[in-house]
């Protein structure tokens, strides 16, 4: 229980670093940490105790099926993980885009318009 | 039957404390760096919770992410000063966290949810029993990706392929053919 | 056979298309887009009416595979999005000649469509989560594609604040799968209407979907969660901005919202859960209503004004849809929530016509007068004629002046709202309508009236290419009014499918899982 | 100065061709061993940006042609879809109308041998784009930047 725990604490670190932190390349941290939390908080949901990995092998029999973790939520993980990589080389093309127009990485002077 | 439960924490909390130090530091490469170590530690834990693939998927992953987060950024611009402190963002966030923390207690703990180590299953039993005989692939989680949910993954290709196309978009040289006067809002 | 997998296949194999051939041949996004958005609307007007199907991806039936429906709500969307998509395109084949890199723009152009259309026919939790995230990456990377300082600004706030909505939104899918089991829409519903529909308050099926209501309001731009809107509106091209406000917010936000918590979550009379979301939807509808109408008077900028608005209009939507939400909820008559989803949903289609044409008549005065200043326009009328009355119909529809179609909509959404017993809510609503008709007068009066304008003067009216979707928008904002007083049968047509799958949630698991 | 020293470029050399073949083995034997089209196609993306580091970005595309890429990453996933489209033919999206064939095999498990390698071509190709992207864009808009940095 306490895992799932650790796990939303990283969610909310990452949160944090979204909200307070004014550099732009801090903000990406955040979502990268977020990201991490729930890629983590979908695995340990998936894990069983004394669980092995669902890869079968010739000879297996009902027994050592029996023992796979769940592997729905690994596919569901490999997705968000390629999702993540797309989103940060979007962010990462942004940032530096924002850094040729304004030769800053700091958001409070990068911002000028009103919200 | 090992316990993976000493391992799962000490990675996890050295997780915790990557971040922080990601978070907090005025460094950007020790920022990225320090991220790069969550995520490192975060491919073990994928190790140690029977997730082989995932592993190896966040590894290289996290290789990339560290080339291009060095390579696109710190190199422009090291620096992280913080002018002024941003005070309600930081208190909002903390009660905020305090809320989550007390909420996930509550929640974690409750009866609705299935306690560590003791999934569900309900769909995935079948993918377990029967993916081998159905889809000839002994990995299961390729035959999920693969075969079961292959429209999920087609949407992650395409995923990959709009970023990187929208990443290409944003880098061409000049936005406009011919530039017209634009007066601000 | 049936062919709803070719709402996602055919603009997905457009776009991938697109770049490839673009290198050699550069006009191959203009002509490949339009055929394609053609096909998807004839295909989308002609499901109208037609039995809901069930298509089960790989022959996997439904816990086990990915199940795409195409049921009464589902065809509404797409019907929505498929018809302003193309009349975008129409116009973006002028309007976007100023820009470079053309290709991209169509090929990301067809990857929002297809993101769209896949949100809207998928079966799937996590499906949907994953086509939330084309849609989104293809209107972040679209809202900065001008590349100029404010339009980078914009798209990075919004692509900030849409990570934490698709890290919520992943979250709640965890959570659910979780306590589940399973992934699969109707199947989640079946054991949550078994196991969790009691009287018994199951806390992770709350955290669930509170993160679901915050996810989906940040990508509907509900109010507490609408900081990206008002920037990143205005800075898209127009044909961009018409999509985001007409159908985007709508099928990544208040579709899935509605698909999520009608369909999977049900508000079933006896869940103590289903009132606390019916009652944040009210609140956060009530919000956005005042917020977005307060914010709208005081823009001089044509393009932030409609985006505040709107907030607004989208409050609407969800205020008739929530108002349904809570009757469901408390169990009171049926009739009165059919009345009030109806209006919510006659709004939302409403609204996609008329903030559609406004943002595209934006993008026409912004072409011919090169400024979006409301101080520095006036006397459009004059100079332009045809975009004047479309954005003048556009403009009395929104207000909600009678006969138009807007007036009908709100009028429902508040007769609904009284009916049901909020008076200070329906206050509310009625005070803010006569607020929509103060900030339109202040469009109408700077913009299609008063004095010739500093750009005005040499201004011209625009090609027929960027006029046609004007007009055809414009004969949809009149023809609705009339229709929804003259030809009661055709609104039942349209709007009666989706308003029964939102009012028979339990129906959907039957539809889907026989 | 192009690329990195001599050292550096010799066993960039060296070892992209083994980071290439290990990468091709995990895409290949993804539906037999952890692993599999993605994470191969970081790798292979991984052993092109690593030419590239070393031997500056004129080396890389003269081994992967940038036009090439470009268009193997649209093919990359457009195969993808034409795999669903071939099901489709048969009924229903991303049926598995490929012979299954002998368990445990590499030749086996229909569709999902060829999906791995498409996602594999397209992965690889679109981050090396996105990272060569990256690159030329700093170099163009910030020369005299990084070159006082380097100096």
């Amino acid at each position: 229980m306490t895992v799932y725990f650790l796990c939303v604490v990283l969610l909310t670190m990452g949160l944090y670093c979204l909200v307070a932190k004014k550099n732009i390349v801090k903000k990406v941290i955040g979502v990268v940490i977020m990201d991490y939390a729930v890629n983590l908080y979908l695995i340990i949901i998936g894990y069983k105790t004394g669980g092995t990995a669902p890869v079968v092998e010739p000879g297996m029999g009902e027994r050592a099926l029996e023992r796979f973790v769940d592997p729905l939520p690994q596919a569901l993980v490999l997705t968000s993980i390629v999702i993540g990589l797309g989103v940060l080389a979007l962010m990462v093309s942004m940032c530096i885009r924002l850094y040729e127009k304004h030769g800053t990485f700091d958001m409070s002077q990068i911002s000028k318009l009103r919200g | 039957m090992e316990n993976i439960t000493p391992q799962l924490y000490t990675l996890l909390v050295f997780m915790v404390i990557g971040s922080i130090v990601a978070i907090e530091t005025r460094n950007l490469l020790s920022a990225v760096i320090s991220v790069s170590a969550v995520g490192f530690a975060l491919s073990v834990a994928f190790l140690f919770l029977g997730a082989p693939d995932i592993a190896i998927t966040q590894l290289v992953v996290e290789i990339l992410v560290l080339i291009i987060l060095i390579r696109g950024t710190i190199l422009l611009d090291n620096t992280a000063v913080e002018l002024h402190r941003d005070t309600l963002a930081v208190i909002v966030t903390l009660i905020f966290f305090g809320l989550i923390l007390g909420f996930g207690a509550m929640i974690f703990g409750s009866r609705g949810f299935p306690a560590f180590g003791e999934p569900l299953m309900s769909v995935s039993r079948v993918y377990v029993m029967r993916g081998l005989p159905e889809t000839h692939a002994a990995n299961i989680v390729t035959s999920v990706i693969l075969d079961y949910r292959a429209y999920d993954t087609m949407g992650e290709a395409t995923v990959l392929f709009g970023s990187i196309l929208g990443a290409l978009a944003l880098l061409r040289k000049d936005g406009k053919v011919a530039k017209k006067e634009v007066v601000p809002a | 056979m049936n062919l709803v997998p070719l709402f996602v296949a055919i603009p997905l194999g457009v776009a991938f298309l697109i770049p490839m051939i673009g290198i050699w041949w550069k006009k191959s996004g203009e002509v490949l887009s339009t055929l394609s958005m053609v096909a998807l609307s004839v295909m989308a007007l002609a499901s109208i009416g037609a039995p809901a199907v069930v298509h089960h991806m790989g022959g996997w039936v439904a816990p086990k595979g990915i199940a795409v429906v195409a049921d009464g709500l589902s065809v509404l969307l797409l019907v929505a999005v498929n018809v302003i998509g193309l009349l975008c395109i129409i116009f973006s084949l002028k309007y976007m000649k100023e820009y470079t890199g053309l290709p991209k723009y169509y090929a990301l152009f067809m990857l929002m469509v297809a993101g769209m259309n896949g949100v809207v026919i998928s079966g799937d939790l996590f499906n949907l989560f994953v086509f939330l995230e084309i849609a989104s990456i293809a209107s972040y990377a679209l809202v900065a594609f001008g590349v100029e300082a404010d339009e980078l600004e914009a798209g990075f706030k919004y692509l900030i604040l849409g990570s934490v909505a698709s890290v919520m939104i992943l979250f709640a899918v965890g959570t659910v799968y979780a306590v589940t089991g399973s992934l699969n829409m109707a199947d989640v519903a079946r054991t949550i209407s078994l196991d969790w529909s009691g009287p018994e308050m199951n806390p992770a099926l709350l955290l669930a979907a509170a993160l679901f209501l915050m996810g989906f309001s940040l990508k509907a731009a509900l109010v507490p969660f609408h900081a990206w809107l008002p920037d990143a509106h205005p800075s898209a091209p127009a044909p961009i901005s018409a999509m985001l406000s007409g159908v985007v917010i709508k099928s990544l936000g208040v579709y899935a919202i509605c698909r999520v918590f009608f369909n999977v979550f049900g508000f079933a009379a006896t869940s103590p859960t289903s009132v606390i979301i019916a009652n944040s939807m009210i609140g956060f509808s009530v919000l956005s209503i005042v917020v977005g109408g307060l914010a709208a008077v005081g823009q001089w900028d044509l393009k932030r004004l409609l985006a505040y608005s709107s907030i607004g209009q989208i409050g609407y939507v969800t205020l008739g849809l929530g108002v349904g939400a809570r009757i469901l909820a408390t169990g009171e008559s049926t009739a009165l929530a059919a009345l009030a989803i109806f209006g919510g949903l006659f709004h939302l289609v409403n609204h996609a016509a008329f903030k559609s044409l406004l943002f595209l008549s934006s993008g026409a005065i912004q072409t011919a007068t090169g400024t979006r200043d409301m101080k520095l326009l006036g006397g459009i009328r004059e100079k332009m004629p045809i975009t004047a009355t479309t954005t003048n119909l556009a403009a009395l529809s929104i207000a909600g002046v009678p006969p138009f179609s807007g007036f009908w909509s709100k009028l429902l959404i508040i007769v609904a709202v009284v009916r049901a017993g909020h008076l200070g809510v329906a206050a509310v609503a009625i005070a803010m309508a006569f607020v929509t008709l103060v900030y339109y007068v202040k469009l109408q009066r700077n913009i299609i009236f008063g004095e010739v304008g500093r750009n005005v003067e040499n201004a011209r009216e625009v090609s027929a290419a960027m006029y046609v979707p004007l007009i055809v928008l414009a004969f949809v904002c009149v023809g609705f009014g009339i229709l929804a007083v003259t030809q009661p049968a055709i609104g039942e047509r349209m709007l009666g499918p989706a308003r029964d799958v939102l009012l028979n949630g339990a129906e959907y698991v039957k539809l889907v899982l026989g | 100065m192009k690329g990195l020293t001599l050292i550096v470029k010799t066993i960039t050399d060296f070892v992209v061709a083994f980071i290439v073949v290990f990468g091709a083995y995990i895409v290949l034997y993804g539906h037999l061993t952890p692993g599999g089209g993605f994470a191969g196609g970081v790798i292979i993306a991984c052993a092109f940006i690593l030419l590239m580091l070393g031997h500056g970005k004129e080396v890389a595309f003269s081994r992967l042609g940038e036009r090439l890429a470009h268009v193997l990453d649209s093919a990359g996933a457009l195969a993808f879809l034409i795999i669903g489209w071939i099901g489709f033919w048969g009924g229903y999206f991303f049926l598995n109308v490929f012979g299954r064939g002998e368990q445990f095999r590499l030749i086996s498990s229909g569709m999902i041998l060829p999906i791995n390698i498409a996602i594999a071509f397209k992965v690889g190709t679109s981050l090396f784009i996105v990272f060569a992207a990256l690159a030329i864009f700093r170099r163009r808009s910030f020369r005299s930047m990084i070159e006082d940095e380097l100096s």
